[in-house]
């Protein structure tokens, strides 16, 4: 895959302010510090993979790129320029090139509108339905998502479908203005495991014929080595560790890592897997101590974890992991 | 997440008023709809369908009322012996009977209808009209919108509500206007914070964070995304609406404050409970009263069967 | 026998019919073994739940069948003995801990509410009783300074440890854990499983493990049954369903879960819906999704029992070619190729 | 993050207060109909009434009055009844604890019958005792309070005579202690029937918000779990349904104390009970501007007070509400 970057992400911060508890007026305000300073890029025509438990920043992340957030520092830099400063025609086509599906099937569409009316939605609000033929570009799009015949399912109620057939509507909404990016928010995890390998092929066929990127988040890594072909594992609003997905998942550098896969059920019976344990809760979002954030858990932590925030530090091609276990110094 | 100069840019803009217009008008449509639907409804039970009828009726009174009255009611009648016909009980000629000032009860029964329907229909439309848009309004922006609107309706909780009604009444003058004006003035306040609450629910759901991404104008989402589905509720207060506002002309009439030339249920009820003849002229005073009871009834009844389809929750048990 | 199910049928009265949630399912459970009961959304597996402890919808009702617990039919039960049993000897770990707690109580008087209801000196020993709380908060991974809390301050993962510590407080036989940990993070799940059985070893008591999720079975559990559209498919002990798959739905289940382990791993999918259970088609409810469909399956196939070595049954009419079926199945090409 | 929230909402209380006061200033100011037309009647010369606008303070600049006013209003000084040419205080200092009490025990004694009659129609229901009871409730909740007031005072005091016909004491009782006029057998004989017609009205707000929210909660997990704890299902309908639909019944209270300040002013007049209600109806038919000042100000007080005690009552009930949620 040639690696020509289409999107890149450079030290992305997102503080949530927290109703002071005490009432001192000038009491130091709260933050919950969802997202603190991570990095990525994203290159050309790939799906990228963002794993790690609930509120790790991985949606946080999702909604800032969709636009649904306002980041609180940091550059989202799309065709060189910061997506936060772009204005009326260059902002209206961000906003037409990044698309979202969500995890909820039963919630994802309008439950007052038909099939027909939450696809045509996107087309209506750019005003492109002017002069092309609604009907057809619907029926393209549902036809893209495998929902054949198309007219059976045009006029029908989102209660009237299954939670697969929902979350491939959602799907045709996103492409029937033809996006660049697809952020997908755990589209599958509420679907039935049987059904969930069909929605994946989907994705990954479509990505490959409308060259499109995707953005995949989940906390399920069989699903993400699966689809994704570069992954990203968060904790605690910081990047552990990125990489290819064989090179994360067949030799986890980061002490986190090898605790999140040794910790995914085998479906084997025969084969054993042998669990890290692990003690402790995730600390408080809000007054975190100084240092790696993965101290209080890590069976690895020496004195200058305590101290200082490792970075991110290349350790092979493309596979980088932010520990002081690997830090040359 | 919102500057307010763009909000006001918003919210001034024509496509914004035609869409509360049309949002409005829908929310109309939705009532005479429900109506109808009420008889299709099966399940609706018997409480909508004795609501709706009972309306249906009270509403063909309020048209027809002046044509069907006997006699005019304001004039005093005098009998054939030349004396006036006061307080006589109900015969075949006067079927509810004469008032103390000799006028037929039943003629301002029929007259009494319209005034008390049309004050209660506009003061729900209006109290529904404003409360849910200004529901709306703080429930998708949040954030200062929220705030600045809030805590005008938590002042406006703070008046007294009749007290209030009352001394705005007197203030403007009686005319049956300024009564309407007056009830809705006051009422839309708990409409407002009922649809307020359900919104942030509602803005939370992913269907409204996909319009957003798509790039849908907040007002796009408000009123094409949002308040199709806090229609049933909107419904469902404006029939609390038309009961409180029933509620409250009545009261003003028996209070005196309501508009003199026009006869109403609750001035008959006044002239009936001042002329003391309480114990005596029973046809006088309780046929207005069953007919406002009744009326108010059916609207709450008519909102109850109302509310069972609205909220889904409440049907299964 | 610690719990014997037999023939237990259950529906619900709808507006659009009667859905027969659970047609015919009869089970095994022995002292001290665990069972994993899988099956996907609308196969009745919560249901067979809810009728064991009666804490069905009003529109739901058992239709037929028994459901003996160490030898007395739950479903004949007068009331009063119904609910001495309940808590003390059968237990309930609910899905979603979160809003399985009442959120206006302390955690430690809803633990004790259990304990009053089914101990008669609760009041004169609270002292010991409390302690005992403690100890199973601790056995948790719980800190005990948290026992007087209420359910809003506790996490995700810290509410489903106090669910689990209020169901082992009266330490009863048999456990029913109805998809403990859907709604946790792996790691959460890791522990509190590891902790769950750890409790279950001390007190000897059994788990009927309810889940979608085939791989908690594996680690966990002796025997599985599996369930689809309210029929039990197939009943065996975990490795030999593993291993020797003889239902096609139970293969396509198997071959649908990704493995971290394994990158290469085709994945399958079962195409189409699930059944309508108000009117489901005769015979074999899982013909229409079934690749190797015949004509035979129009019938209803029995319940039988195919290998003696260990209990192993299963409903379906191609039971002798199920060696080849189970290669056949492993390639997802074969699940697309499906007769409409 | 409790005496947070209560120094907040204390705050916001005397803000609608104040708001009350302003709002009320301007409404009488700024009315067609200038405050003084009724006593400045156009018969008097020009100086006597330049001179009775000053004395009146009605020429000095809207704020200057304004300051005045609310200066005044803080020493309870309501000015001079055009009518009766008394301060208004001592009009009104009589007659608002009348209101008071009457309305306190009206609405504890209201809510009492509505959440135990919600209790029995959710515990029968789709059975007749649970029709029964929203029939009586719409019924009650539909007829306006005078129709109620007059029929309750035809049987009860006309016919029957059991009752008296309305009034607080009867001619030449009286007591000069403050307690001594409530805390006697004669105004209780007054006051049981106002007391039970005004809560014929009230009790239909908290019997159906709390019925609604009782058959919503029936579905809640934790209901279905305290079943399989082998909890008797009386139990369960007072200790997790009641106590959990408490709270709605708690939120909706604005909206009763709006309909009860209300049936409170049709209550007295029906019964001629001298409360502030009676006082307000009479000095508005009499344009006795600051009588109607007094009275509407205090009667707003009420309301907001009403609304501030009900919120700290579901900051009482609803533990979410009183510790933060902290990990």
């Amino acid at each position: 895959m040639e690696n020509v970057k289409i999107l890149e992400v450079i030290n992305l911060k997102k503080y949530f302010p927290l109703k002071s508890a005490s009432f001192r007026p000038f009491a130091q305000r709260q933050y919950l510090q969802a997202l603190d300073g991570i990095s990525f890029a994203m290159y050309k025509n790939e799906i990228l993979g963002i794993a790690g438990e609930s509120g790790c920043g991985k949606t946080t992340t999702g909604n800032i790129l969709a636009g649904l957030y306002e980041k609180t520092s940091g550059q989202v830099i799309y065709k060189g320029k910061d997506i936060s400063n772009l204005k009326g025609k260059e902002l209206k086509q961000w906003k037409k090139d990044v698309q979202m599906i969500f995890q909820d099937p039963f919630n994802s569409l309008n439950p007052r509108f038909t099939v027909f009316r939450n696809v045509v939605e996107p087309l209506r609000i750019y005003g492109l339905n002017k002069n092309v033929n609604e009907i057809e570009v619907v029926s393209n799009a549902l036809e893209a998502v495998e929902l054949r015949p198309a007219k059976m399912f045009l006029y029908r109620f989102p209660h009237q479908l299954s939670g697969g057939q929902r979350q491939r509507v959602s799907l045709a909404r996103c492409l029937v203005i033809n996006p660049k990016f697809i952020i997908a928010d755990e589209p599958v995890s509420m679907l039935d495991v049987s059904i969930r390998s069909a929605f994946l092929e989907l994705l990954k066929n479509l990505q490959q014929e409308e060259e499109l990127n995707v953005f995949y988040i989940s906390h399920n890594l069989s699903e993400i080595r699966y689809i994704s072909q570069r992954m990203v594992i968060l904790y605690l609003g910081k990047i552990a560790e990125i990489g290819s997905t064989d090179q994360v998942i067949d030799n986890p550098k980061h002490p986190y890592t090898q605790k999140l896969i040794s910790a995914v059920p085998i479906i084997d019976p025969n084969r054993k897997r042998e669990r890290i344990s692990i003690e402790g809760e995730i600390p408080d979002l809000v007054n975190l101590p100084p240092g790696c954030r993965f101290q209080s858990r890590c069976s690895y932590a020496e004195k200058k974890c305590f101290a200082i925030d490792p970075e991110l530090i290349q350790i092979e091609d493309g596979h980088s992991v932010a520990c002081h276990l690997y830090s040359r110094s | 997440m919102l500057n307010s100069s763009k909000f006001l840019a918003d919210i001034l803009n024509v496509n914004t008023l035609r869409r509360m217009l049309a949002g409005s008008i829908s929310m109309l449509w939705w009532v005479t709809n429900g109506i109808i639907t009420t008889f299709r409804l099966r399940e609706l039970g018997y409480q909508g369908k004795i609501g709706v009828f009972i309306l249906l009726f009270f509403i063909f009174i309020a048209i027809f009322g002046k044509a069907l009255a006997p006699y005019n009611p304001k004039e005093s009648l005098v009998g054939t012996d030349g004396k006036f016909k006061s307080l006589q009980t109900p015969s075949l000629q006067h079927p509810l009977g004469t008032t103390w000032q000799s006028r037929d009860v039943l003629s301002q029964l029929l007259y009494g209808c319209r005034p008390t329907l049309i004050a209660g229909a506009t003061a729900a439309f209006m109290v529904a009209f404003i409360g849910v848009n200004i529901g709306i309004i703080s429930g998708y922006f949040g954030g200062k919108v929220d705030m600045i609107l809030m805590r005008f309706v938590d002042i406006v909780f703070g008046l007294p509500f009749l007290p209030f009604i009352i001394v705005l009444v007197s203030m403007l003058g009686r005319s049956q206007m300024n009564v309407i004006i007056a009830i809705v003035v006051i009422t839309w306040r708990s409409v407002s914070r009922v649809v307020r609450s359900q919104v942030l629910t509602l803005r939370e759901l992913p269907y409204v964070k996909a319009a957003k991404v798509m790039g849908a104008g907040d007002f796009r989402i408000l009123y094409l995304h949002i308040f199709p589905n806090v229609l049933p509720l909107s419904v469902l207060y404006l029939a609390f609406g038309f009961v409180w506002a029933i509620l409250a002309h009545a009261d003003l009439s028996f209070l005196g404050f309501a508009d003199p030339e026009v006869v109403t249920w609750g001035k008959m009820i006044y002239s009936a409970w001042a002329a003391g003849v309480m114990t005596t002229a029973f046809w006088w005073y309780i046929p207005p009263s069953i007919c406002i009871s009744a009326l108010a009834s059916a609207a709450f009844f008519y909102a109850r069967a109302f509310e069972e389809v609205a909220n889904p929750r409440l049907k299964e048990q | 026998m610690l719990l014997e199910i037999e023939n237990l049928k259950t529906s619900y009265r709808t507006k659009e019919g009667v859905v027969r949630a659970v047609d015919g399912v009869s089970l095994k459970l022995a002292k001290g073994k665990n069972l994993g009961l899988i099956g996907e959304s609308g196969c009745g597996k919560t249901t067979i739940v809810k009728s064991l402890l009666r804490i069905l919808e009003k529109n739901g009702q058992i239709i037929e069948g028994k459901i003996k617990f160490e030898n007395e039919d739950l479903v004949k039960m007068d009331e009063k003995h119904f609910n001495n049993i309940l808590w003390d000897k059968i237990a309930l770990i609910p899905q979603s801990s979160m809003n399985s707690l009442n959120p206006v109580y302390k955690i430690s008087s809803q633990i004790f509410e259990a304990i009053k209801l089914h101990r008669k000196d609760a009041k004169k020993r609270k002292g010991a009783y409390l302690s005992k709380m403690i100890e199973y908060f601790i056995l948790m991974g719980l800190d005990p300074k948290r026992i007087n809390q209420y359910p809003h301050q506790f996490s995700g993962g810290m509410t489903q440890r106090a669910a689990i510590a209020m169901a082992m407080i009266l330490n009863p036989a048999l456990i029913i854990a109805d998809e403990p940990t859907t709604a946790l993070d792996v790691i959460t799940q890791d522990q509190i499983l590891k902790n769950l059985l750890e409790l279950r070893e001390k007190f000897n008591s059994s788990i009927l493990l309810v889940t979608h999720d085939i791989s908690l079975v594996s680690e966990t559990c002796d025997h599985v049954a599996v369930m689809y559209a309210g029929k039990l498919v197939e009943y065996g002990n975990v490795k030999e369903i593993f291993n020797e798959p003889l239902h096609p739905y139970t293969m396509g289940l198997l071959n649908a879960f990704p493995d971290i382990q394994t990158s290469d791993k085709l994945l399958v999918s079962i195409p189409g819906i699930p059944p309508n259970l108000i009117s489901p088609l005769s015979g074999c409810r899982f013909a229409n999704r079934c690749p190797f469909r015949v004509e035979l399956c129009m019938e209803e196939p029995r319940f039988i029992r195919k290998s003696f070595k260990d209990e192993h049954y299963v409903s379906c009419h191609r039971v002798d070619e199920a060696e080849n079926l189970r290669t056949l199945a492993k390639d997802p090409k074969i699940w697309k190729t499906l007769k409409s | 993050m409790t005496y947070r929230y209560l120094i907040e909402r204390t705050a916001m209380m005397l803000l609608t207060m104040f708001a009350l006061l302003v709002i009320q200033f301007f409404m009488f100011r700024l009315m067609p109909g200038d405050p003084s037309a009724s006593i400045v009647s156009g018969s008097l010369t020009r100086e006597v009434q330049l001179q009775l606008r000053k004395s009146w303070e009605l020429d000095k600049p809207l704020y200057v009055q304004f300051v005045n006013y609310v200066y005044k209003l803080l020493h309870l000084d309501f000015g001079i009844s055009f009518f009766k040419r008394i301060p208004v205080i001592e009009i009104i200092r009589y007659r608002f604890w009348n209101t008071v009490i009457f309305m306190l025990v009206a609405m504890i004694w209201a809510n009492f019958i509505g959440i135990v009659l919600a209790c029995v129609s959710v515990a029968r229901r789709n059975k007749t005792g649970d029709t029964a009871l929203i029939l009586l409730g719409s019924v009650c909740r539909a007829t306006p309070l005078f129709v109620t007031g007059i029929i309750v005072l035809t049987i009860f005091s006309y016919w029957l005579d059991y009752f008296p016909l309305g009034g607080m004491h009867a001619i030449g009782v009286g007591s000069s202690t403050f307690l001594g006029r409530f805390l006697n057998f004669d105004f209780l004989y007054h006051a049981i029937l106002p007391i039970f017609t005004a809560s014929l009205f009230y009790f239909t707000v908290p019997f159906f918000v709390m019925r609604t929210a009782m058959l919503e909660y029936v579905g809640e997990d934790y209901i279905a779990l305290a079943k399989a704890k082998g909890q008797t299902n009386v139990n369960i309908l007072i200790k997790h349904l009641a106590r959990n639909a408490l709270n709605p019944v708690v939120t909706s209270a604005a909206m009763a104390i709006g309909f009860a300040i209300s049936g409170q002013v049709i209550v007295e007049i029906i019964f001629r009970w001298p409360g502030m209600g009676t006082e307000l109806v009479y000095s508005t038919l009499r344009r006795d501007y600051p009588v109607i000042q007094g009275t509407f100000f205090l009667l707003g007080i009420i309301v907001i007070f009403m609304n501030y005690v009900s919120d700290l009552l579901y900051l009482y009930l609803d533990p979410r509400i009183r510790y933060a949620k902290f990990e």
